[in-house]
């Protein structure tokens, strides 16, 4: 999300499953919807069936996205840039952009810097021996009011849209064909039928998943889409929207309660050691807005903060102690999962806990991931199933090679409860929040998270109360005051989750409008006085006076539009659509009549959907629907707060099999930032001529699923896709053993040869991509196989981390052997 | 959205067809009920279907079927054909379209047709273990399965598997548990994207109508529906893109048929067969009536005496 | 005059009456086993061939096990039948005379012997009996297995099976056929069963209907 | 909630104008009668019924799971089967082959029974009580907190961190058990906490 965020100003999927059905064109690209999310493909296949929409997929295979779609156009692993920038081109210079919207609610008018320059790939401030942009000179040019100096005629050479026109010309139709393999007539289809959407008539979603993200180029990747929609004017409106399909069932859920290294609850940051104190920590987080009138709510930061803080430390957050701010670990750098396993590689990590997770399965570069587990002193796997990782230390010959005796490391396996043996609130991947309730009891010891967590927490605090030791102050000063501190509930968890008044909350004219102890309605009542409480301001009203708002089970949708404003709670303010009040033009009035959505209505913003936006400011007060960001609109350029750039450029993968052929300076992403371990074990195109990329099947869901007796049944066994071409090449036959391996690792598995993968030209040579499916391992009933990571390389994104598990070198050969 | 039927209740309901609503029985004959149900049909729409399996894993759930982890061998079908615990089975077919030049990967749900003149019940030995309700299910019972296997040389579809645990044939039931207590079977509940549909025979042919005017409208100028005459009818259609070569589908029958074969074993063979015995064994009784017992004489006795004494 | 036409084991004893040995004992186990199999298959078959007659699958304890003993009783039957082939085939390779024998049926049906050639051990009815009976024993077994599906169900298609199945019991019918003439001659012609119980008949027996294999005995001629 | 309203609404959705089908429109007679012998006896018959949603993909899918007394486990409630939701407005009772399957997980061979523990250099796992379990844990951790705490960096700023123990967080975790999560793990001053949403 680490580019939605920065363009449009949340980071969390625009629009609703359901809504999908509004659209006029879907676009998958970055992702296979229908394998990986068959039911919220309903919708696709809705739009189709009921709306005439059309369906177009761009992906390396014709998969089974693609098998229903009415446009399929290949396209090589790790050139996505390229041919998005491609149809931003053609929509630029054909002029198929929907002007008053880009005009209006993106910052095409804002000029920049001009001293800002970009040249042979590199924007203005790189330093190589850092690897980093110092980026300032991306900012705006701000007037003597201090706000950012705009030209609505858009013809300024240094306005945002005129350094677009410039920035994204190269970019030919010719040049995508060229750098990814996507044959012209082809390309020209989807810029076409994207054109098609460019005005307040038609809309097109855009559904991606980690196809774009797994990149060391990954938030660009979804730059150049969200840019797209902005010119087509689809964010904000029904049909339109970035869907970005999320994993796992509550990855949003968890990411928006912060368990990431750098977080806190509803996106606020975690202090870093430059913020010694509350006060200097929030003064960085001020957002002033850039142009008059603007929202940007962001100013409402630091009463979310005291909030989160006294939650987190309750009655020993007070004004005096900065409400706890210094109780918190502030850090030093981050600490993703990737550098976390370099830490454990390098043997400076004592213990891991892993809660519902996989890390030898899911961690990329296998091998490195075993040696590093192998120096923990330290493993406690906590799931329902056995995973790999709590086995790591068996040996399972070729597929988890390893000597028993030779490691030293403690494992627990803890048995916890299914998804069937709790109740609690789930988020999906369209931000709404629906509850599930228990079915049945723990199995056999199994004890839920929450549980096994509190016994952990008051454990260690007895100890430390008995015994003193390091830190024991900031450890006691968490608010543990549940009822039965062994078993807080999920009442109590979710009404901390919810926040709620500490003291009579009175308005101006001194009259109580929320009393002690009541929970609170909005985030707008949140205060920076410690008089409420409340960890994750976005989730505030999900469990208000009302009631348990994810507990709703009306299903009734009186537009039709697939809003159902009545069933479970849609962070944030139960927003179904985000920025909707784009769905209207600067006037108020709705785009088009097939497109009506949010409208003024005289009085207030009214429609099927709670407005993202003060319902009452009328439209002549010019306050842009984009009210998270200062600017008050979006971002089709994102000043300095992306590392690797403010506009996309076509960086190749790491392992490439061609140089950068519009760049050829660039050797992958010039900000990523890569450990001395991985940037050794990285293959040239030389040994590994071949392009990998790794997916998920459909059949299976990640790592879990191999124990899933069903699943087993449905792909039992680990095979590698790859055209008959590269077979014919290599001398395999249809479901012979192959043996894949890159410079990291290896595999084996059986050989698919399809139609559905093509050789590609790129700049008149012909690449091969192979296609591996990552749901296998050596634990559960499908047949035993290396761990897909094995192959693939620990290098990530500049802004996310992510690893670049989409697009990698490898080299195949047959297994003799008898053939299946 | 075709508007899906309503969840279960666990509350017992009185079943909504049974034993009186039969209308064929294998080697026996029924009095047909008064009145025949509305007959029932599944849609299966091959251009809506996204090949993800979840009609196979419901349908081993529902049923409590346990299928063997097999193994691949280089194709997505799996397992790789019907068996006794797999009822209905994903087949994928690479298709090459030489008039749009386009790749088409078609994917098509397999399994009992429940066809309205169903040759496994034709050809069935064992009074009762095949049967034909009037909505047009055709079930078998297996505690009177006596797994011969004839089925699988009546079905035209190649569909009844024999157990190689207990020798008895199994196949799709179209859910017959559930619908009789008015749900529909359980792989067109689980369906994501509604390619499998079910309800009365009419209403899915004109679902089916309204999604063959969206394929003509993509270019499919063939659409149209599978629902062949050969076999009097199905009570399970398919959608096809190329209505006229049903066999691209991972070889589904152009215009299938009982075989000949089997008509004639189970038809004229039968009575001309046991005709036959009788007029043997009547000629037999008859002959002896007329000419009489074929007795030795003492006259031959004599001869025979005559001709050995030599040996004395 | 041809070949002999006595068999090992025949042998006659003067006196009054005369008598002569016909069939061994090992002859005789050999073709009731035959017999018996027949019959069961009969049963067995019929009351899977026809509905009217699936009643039948009682005697065999059911349905399913009607299924299962079937083909292992038409096993038995091959092999034993096997050895009744090689026991007499010689004596029923055809013959001139056998034709003459044969464009005489009337005479036949209506016990005119002395009108006939000399008939050796076995007449030509015999003879066709025993051979059409050799040929449909070949080709019920050869069909059976094609459709015996439990244990060669995976070794031929589906239309293979059609047709085996329809051959199997047309064939099946036939043989039954042939089995009621051989059952009903040996009622109809006294003094012939004995031959197969006790395995002797009377001089008188065999000079009526097998004269040359009688004289053949007398004069010594093997 | 409210299922009358739930049908009704989705009536109004029925596509293109089709009726879709209703329990009378399937045309099956009103007559009373036992089930034939070829039909099995409707297996959710007196279960318990309770609403869910699946735990796989974050499309959510409203689950119905289906509950009786354990055959394993005397006195407890096992599931006895799971299907789609059909009030549900997402899934409309529709599930993937994962969440078709989703019982299949809940009882699968590899569903941990007990608190297990490796000792170092062995080659098995071995059964141990809850108390031993986290007894260990805690004491483990205390250890390594107790090394490795920083409460000053070198400029005298109170960072209060613990770098050398690390946490993944499940991201099929609910908001509360997530919640738990953040609160104890930096409680205890952990900056390595992460979950799936950057892999």
């Amino acid at each position: 999300m680490a580019s939605l965020g920065p363009t449009f100003g949340r980071g969390a999927m625009t629009n609703s499953w359901t809504d999908i059905k509004n659209a006029d064109v879907i676009w998958i690209m970055g992702g296979n919807a229908a394998e990986a999310h068959p039911c919220g493909f309903k919708w696709v296949t809705e739009a189709k069936a009921e709306r005439g929409a059309k369906l177009m997929v761009v992906d390396p295979r014709f998969n089974r996205s693609a098998s229903v779609a009415d446009h399929y156009a290949p396209i090589r692993s790790g050139s996505d840039i390229a041919f998005l920038s491609g149809v931003i081109n053609y929509l630029l210079t054909n002029d198929k952009i929907h002007k008053e919207y880009v005009r209006n609610f993106t910052n095409a008018a804002f000029i920049v810097r001009d001293d800002f320059e970009f040249n042979e790939g590199l924007f203005s401030g790189y330093d190589e021996s850092k690897r980093s942009y110092d980026r300032s000179t991306w900012e705006y040019k701000f007037g003597d009011d201090g706000f950012a100096i705009r030209d609505m005629t858009l013809q300024d050479p240094r306005c945002v849209f005129q350094l677009m026109k410039k920035h994204f010309a190269q970019y030919t139709p010719e040049l995508v064909e060229r750098v990814s393999g996507t044959p012209k007539d082809k390309f020209l289809k989807v810029a076409d039928w994207v054109a098609s959407t460019a005005n307040g008539e038609r809309a097109m979603t855009i559904m991606y998943a980690l196809g774009w993200t797994q990149h060391s180029h990954g938030a660009q990747n979804i730059r150049c889409a969200a840019m797209i929609q902005l010119l087509c004017g689809n964010i904000g409106i029904p049909g339109g929207g970035v869907n970005a399909l999320r994993g796992h069932s509550n990855v949003q859920g968890i990411t928006d309660v912060g368990t990431l290294t750098a977080a806190i609850p509803g996106y606020l940051a975690l202090p870093t050691e430059q913020e010694p104190t509350l006060e200097s920590h929030l003064g960085k987080r001020t957002f002033k807005p850039l142009t008059p009138n603007q929202t940007s709510y962001w100013q409402n930061y630091h009463k979310f903060y005291v909030s989160f803080l006294k939650t987190q430390f309750g009655a020993n957050a007070t004004k005096e102690n900065e409400f706890g701010y210094n109780y918190l670990p502030k850090l030093d750098g981050i600490y993703d999962c990737i550098k976390m396993f370099d830490l454990m590689h390098q043997g400076k990590t004592t213990g891991l806990l892993c809660q519902g997770f996989n890390p030898l399965m899911a961690i990329p570069n296998t091998n490195k991931s075993r040696e590093a587990l192998s120096k923990l002193k330290f493993l406690v796997s906590m799931d329902p199933i056995e995973t790999d990782t709590a086995r790591f230390w068996e040996n399972h010959g070729e597929f988890n090679n390893i000597d028993p005796a030779k490691v030293q490391t403690e494992v627990f396996m803890l048995p916890v409860t299914s998804f069937a043996e709790e109740e609690g609130s789930v988020t999906n991947s369209s931000r709404l929040i629906q509850w599930k309730w228990k079915a049945a009891d723990p199995y056999f010891e199994s004890k839920t998270d929450t549980e096994i967590l509190a016994d952990l927490f008051v454990r260690m605090r007895k100890m430390y109360e008995k015994d003193g030791g390091k830190g024991k102050e900031a450890l006691l000063a968490v608010d543990w005051s549940y009822k039965d501190p062994l078993h807080p509930t999920v009442d109590e968890l979710q009404i901390e989750l919810n926040g709620k008044a500490l003291t009579d909350l009175k308005d101006a004219e001194g009259k109580v409008v929320r009393a002690a102890g009541q929970r609170l309605a909005t985030f707008g009542e949140m205060r920076d006085d410690g008089s409420t409480d409340g960890c994750m301001w976005i989730y505030t009203g999900f469990y208000g006076p009302t009631g348990n708002m994810a507990q709703r089970r009306d299903n009734a949708d009186p537009s039709g539009l697939g809003v159902y404003p009545s069933w479970g709670f849609s962070w944030p303010a139960n927003r179904r659509i985000q920025y909707n009040r784009a769905s209207a033009d600067p006037d108020g009035k709705p785009w088009s009549e097939r497109k009506k959505y949010m409208y003024w209505d005289g009085q207030r913003w009214s429609g099927p959907d709670v407005p993202d936006y003060v319902p009452t400011i009328p439209p002549d007060r010019a306050v842009g629907p984009f009210i998270m960001n200062a600017e008050g609109v979006s971002r089709l350029w994102v000043r300095g707060l992306m590392a690797d750039g403010p506009f996309p450029v076509h960086m190749e993968p790491f392992e490439s099999p061609v140089g950068n052929l519009v760049f050829p300076k660039l050797k992958g992403n010039p900000v990523a930032r890569v450990f001395k371990y991985d940037m050794e074990a990285l293959g040239t195109s030389k040994d590994f001529p071949i392009v990998g990329t790794t997916y998920r099947l459909t059949e299976h869901f990640h790592y879990w699923t191999k124990t899933v007796h069903a699943n087993a049944v449905m792909q039992p066994e680990f095979f590698v896709e790859m055209s008959e071409e590269l077979a014919k090449e290599k001398g395999i036959k249809h479901g012979q053993r192959v043996r894949i391996w890159s410079k990291r690792g290896e595999v084996k598995g059986k050989a698919v040869v399809t139609k559905r993968l093509k050789p590609f030209k790129i700049d008149g040579k012909t690449v091969h991509e192979v296609g591996l499916p990552l749901n296998f391992g050596f634990i559960g009933e499908t047949k035993k196989a290396s761990p897909i990571n094995s192959l693939t390389s620990a290098i990530g994104d500049s802004n996310s981390q992510t690893p670049e598990f989409k697009a990698f070198l490898v080299n195949v050969e047959p297994i003799a052997g008898p053939v299946a | 959205m075709f508007t899906p039927v309503p969840n279960p209740t666990t509350n017992p309901v009185a079943a909504k067809f049974g034993q009186q609503d039969l209308i064929r029985r294998s080697a026996s004959s029924v009095t047909a009920p008064a009145k025949r149900q509305t007959e029932v049909a599944k849609l299966i729409d091959v251009s809506k279907c996204i090949g993800c399996k979840a009609c196979q894993v419901a349908c081993l759930e529902w049923n409590n079927l346990t299928e063997e982890v097999g193994v691949n061998v280089g194709v997505y079908d799996n397992p790789h054909d019907l068996t006794a615990n797999t009822w209905t089975l994903m087949r994928y077919t690479e298709y090459e379209n030489a008039e749009s030049g386009n790749l088409e990967w078609l994917i098509r749900k397999d399994g009992c047709m429940h066809c309205e003149d169903p040759g496994c019940l034709k050809a069935c030995p064992a009074p009762g273990a095949i049967v034909q309700y009037s909505n047009g299910i055709v079930d078998f019972d297996h505690d009177k399965c006596i797994g011969c296997g004839y089925c699988i040389k009546g079905c035209p579809f190649n569909i009844p598997r024999i157990s190689q645990v207990d020798q008895k044939a199994y196949k799709c039931s179209l859910c017959s548990d559930r619908l009789a207590v008015g749900q529909g079977p359980a792989c067109a509940k689980a369906c994501p994207t509604q390619a499998i549909v079910f309800g009365t025979k009419d209403e899915m042919k004109q679902w089916a109508d309204h999604r063959i005017k969206d394929l003509k409208s993509r270019g499919f100028k063939n659409a149209g529906l599978y629902d062949p005459p050969g076999v009097g009818g199905t009570h399970v259609m398919y959608v096809l893109q190329h209505a006229d070569k049903p066999q691209i589908y991972a070889g589904l029958p152009n215009n299938p048929s009982i075989s000949p074969l089997v008509e004639v074993w189970k038809g004229v063979t039968k009575y001309v067969g046991l005709a036959a015995i009788g007029a043997f064994a009547a000629f037999g009784f008859l002959h002896h009536a007329v000419a009489g017992a074929n007795r030795v004489t003492a006259e031959d006795e004599k001869n025979a005496e005559r001709l050995t004494e030599g040996q004395r | 005059m041809s070949k002999s036409e006595v068999d090992a084991g025949d042998s006659v004893h003067p006196g009054k009456p005369v008598i002569v040995d016909r069939y061994t004992v090992a002859a005789r186990i050999n073709h009731w086993i035959t017999a018996v199999s027949l019959v069961l298959l009969a049963l067995s078959g019929l009351a899977l061939f026809t509905p009217a007659l699936y009643f039948l699958t009682g005697l065999f304890g059911g349905g399913q096990l009607t299924r299962i003993i079937h083909p292992w009783i038409g096993v038995v039957l091959f092999l034993s039948f096997m050895g009744l082939f090689f026991r007499f085939f010689r004596l029923n390779l055809w013959e001139r005379t056998d034709s003459v024998w044969m464009s005489r049926m009337r005479d036949v049906l209506a016990n005119e012997e002395n009108k006939l050639p000399e008939v050796g051990k076995y007449n030509a009815g015999q003879k066709m009996v025993f051979w059409s009976m050799s040929l449909f024993i070949l080709v019920l077994i050869t069909s059976g297995v094609v459709i015996w599906d439990q244990y060669f169900g995976n070794y031929f298609t589906i239309e293979q099976k059609r047709i085996a199945v329809l051959i199997h019991s047309a064939t099946a019918i036939v043989a039954i056929c042939v089995w009621i003439v051989h059952v009903y001659a040996a009622i109809w012609v006294r003094g012939t069963i004995g031959a197969m119980t006790r395995g002797k008949v009377t001089g008188g027996w065999a000079w009526r209907h097998h004269r040359r294999w009688l004289k053949d005995l007398v004069t010594g001629k093997n | 909630m409210n299922m009358e309203l739930s049908r009704r609404s989705f009536m109004l959705g029925a596509g293109a104008g089709l009726a879709g089908t209703s329990l009378g429109a399937l045309g099956f007679g009103e007559i009373e009668a036992a089930h034939a012998l070829s039909i099995r006896p409707f297996k959710l018959a007196q279960t318990k019924e309770v609403r869910s949603q699946c735990p796989y993909c974050a499309v959510c899918c409203g689950m119905m799971i289906f509950a009786a007394e354990s055959k394993v486990e005397k006195g407890k409630m096992e599931v006895t089967h799971i299907e789609g939701d059909v009030d549900h407005p997402v899934n409309r009772g529709t599930l993937c082959p994962k969440g078709a399957g989703a019982i299949d997980y809940i009882k699968s061979k590899s569903r941990v029974k007990y608190p297990m523990y490796r000792k170092p250099g062995t080659n098995s796992f071995e059964r141990v009580s809850w108390d031993f379990a986290m007894e260990r844990i805690a004491k483990l951790m205390k250890e390594d907190r107790d090394a490795n705490w920083v409460e000053k960096n070198r400029d005298g700023v109170t960072v209060n961190r613990w770098l050398t123990t690390a946490f993944l967080a499940g991201s099929s975790v609910a908001n509360e058990g997530g919640w738990a999560t953040f609160k104890v793990s930096r409680g205890l001053g952990l900056l390595q906490i992460e979950n799936q949403a950057r892999i």
